[in-house]
């Protein structure tokens, strides 16, 4: 695709002025790339010099030595996409500049074809600016910190915060964001230890005797429920605890040795 | 500044802060807050025989004197709230052990946009910047509460139309939209045009 | 230098507070503080080149500074940290039943990765959100009676193991902690997808 481009618009480049490297993947798009071009050499945007512009964008889109990323980048339709339009509009106004007649407006003046791209261009600007200038009000958490701990007084009951599914399933998400998923993955090949969940059954009969539905309702995960069962069928086997179920279909007890003694 | 301060502390007056009961209890209860304690809250904590009037002297008597201290009281999306003074950044960041995270430019653009141009579409966004918008940037400023969708364009396709949430002013530390930085110079398209015809004009 | 601010602050001169870049630095650090703030913290942030003494003395300045206003600093057990004056507990407490707390995001991130990874340490929770957990967190998650000390993880320092407790499958309206979507299903495909090519560019 590029080579084809570089056959049909030659970047004559013996006439160029001597531009410091710049690589695609520095800039957000093809108008923050034309604002450099602009703005770098000074050029007026009500006036802008579309033969000379043209020329150095499409040298640009054609640079051999773009790094690697930005070469993938190219290759990439939707961000490639946006590049070529462009290189057709500036084509397009480099034509219709050299029409000898010009196209007039309702009441007879004639229409500057470069306006809607310096309109473009000025509001692009002016967002880019913008974004700047938010970016360097003090923002909360980065630059200024709002009180963390509750100020509790001795005599103050504080209820205590309520409960939000969905807050607490974004916050995950927020998680899984920032450490790239990773969290994932581990849930899933995370192996349970039979012998780390044997110790916690043990640790948790330790106060003395239990049912079996509340020890396994705290287990998550189907996983976890697996190995806790085995690790208790595990303990009955070694003699370290007792299984007790009084009546059929009754509750199950799980009860400690040294209870029994 | 500071000499009017040592003025009244010589004539014995700097306590009338502290002797005020009201705005004692407000400073209070805006430490208490979770969030931005507006005045509507604080009348209804304070009682009817309160005066707004009052409470919101209060609460600038309090902006004044907290104004030169390490913390500040700020009024952020219609309410007040303690802030650390932003000279502090560096300090606290150390004590959280957190590296300032830092937006992307396209992010940034893609919020001024929507802060600026509410209510607007994507397709408006894509045509400001010239370039396709991912909808994981969408996402990211959603998730953060910064933007969100407040209805849809009737237009076809019927496309989500974005705007700026109550959690972008409390985070960017803005009392309202009003407080948007510059956003008077902001030219709207007639104005654009203008500027272009005005400067064709110029040089004919 | 104690002495000296208390004589100061006799001759009416307690403004001067506000000159001492030490003093607002401590002070902004103990309302950012996500638990009560030790002087050997402070030291750790502030630097080795800043004596305790110091330190202590800009404690006690602030000390004395909020000890006439609407809130205090006080120090507590383990720290330093701000607190409502005891005298406005009605207006606080009529506060918070107007508008119950709501948890931080840093205890619903905490929450959250007890949840999905149960039974998890500390030290876990702490790699997963890049920041350090507050004790005060996990006391309010426990004092809620969502997470529980399972036990301790077998490794030096016997670090707690927590977990949920049945409580919060109640309060959050969950049959069984199966209810809980898959945390895969919390991403959509886009996010996926980029985290793989991102993971592949970490690679490369």
């Amino acid at each position: 695709m590029q080579p084809v481009q570089a056959d049909l618009f030659p970047a004559d480049g013996d006439k160029q002025p001597v531009m410091p490297p710049v690589h695609l993947d520095q800039f957000e798009g093809p108008l923050d790339l034309l604002l450099h071009l602009i703005r770098s050499q000074q050029m007026d945007i009500f006036d802008i010099p579309i033969a000379m512009l043209t020329s150095q964008y499409l040298a640009l889109l054609v640079e051999p030595d773009q790094p690697a990323a930005a070469q993938q980048a190219g290759l990439d339709l939707d961000i490639a996409g946006d590049y070529l339009v462009m290189a057709s509009t500036l084509m397009q106004l480099k034509s219709r500049m050299l029409l000898p007649r010009p196209q007039l407006d309702d009441e007879g003046n004639a229409i500057d074809p470069r306006a809607e791209l310096a309109a473009q261009l000025i509001a692009y600007e002016q967002y880019r600016l913008l974004a700047e200038e938010l970016n360097a009000r003090p923002r909360l958490g980065r630059d200024v910190f709002a009180r963390c701990i509750f100020p509790e007084a001795e005599n103050v009951e504080r209820p205590l915060p309520e409960a939000d599914l969905d807050a607490l399933l974004l916050a995950f998400r927020h998680v899984l964001k920032r450490v790239g998923g990773e969290v994932r993955h581990q849930i899933l090949v995370e192996t349970m230890s039979v012998r780390e969940q044997m110790r916690l059954v043990l640790e948790r009969l330790g106060a003395g005797g239990m049912q079996l539905d509340e020890m396994l309702q705290d287990s998550p995960g189907r996983e976890a429920l697996v190995t806790t069962v085995l690790a208790i069928l595990e303990l009955w086997r070694q003699q370290s605890i007792s299984v007790v179920q009084s009546e059929c279909y009754g509750s199950v007890t799980l009860l400690p040795k040294q209870v029994m003694h | 500044m500071l000499r009017l301060c040592y003025a009244i502390a010589e004539t014995g007056y700097a306590l009338i802060v502290d002797d005020d009961a009201l705005t004692s209890r407000i400073e209070a209860l805006v430490l208490a807050s979770d969030e931005p304690l507006t005045i509507k809250r604080l009348v209804a904590v304070l009682g009817d025989d309160i005066a707004s009037g009052d409470i919101r002297a209060a609460l600038l008597e309090l902006e004044t004197h907290y104004s030169t201290r390490g913390i500040r009281l700020v009024q952020v999306a219609d309410g007040w709230q303690f802030r650390t003074a932003d000279e502090h950044a560096a300090s606290v960041q150390q004590l959280w052990q957190i590296r300032p995270s830092r937006l992307s430019r396209s992010a940034l653009e893609t919020l001024a946009i929507i802060a600026y141009r509410q209510p607007t579409t994507r397709a408006e966004i894509e045509a400001l910047r010239g370039v396709k918008t991912s909808g994981s940037i969408i996402a990211t400023l959603q998730e953060r509460e910064w933007i969100k969708v407040l209805g849809r364009k009737d237009v076809p396709g019927r496309p989500h139309l974005y705007g700026t949430g109550r959690q972008f002013l409390v985070d960017f530390n803005l009392n309202s939209l009003n407080d948007l930085p510059e956003s008077s110079q902001l030219l709207d398209d007639d104005e654009k045009e203008q500027m272009i015809s005005n400067h064709r004009g110029e040089e004919q």
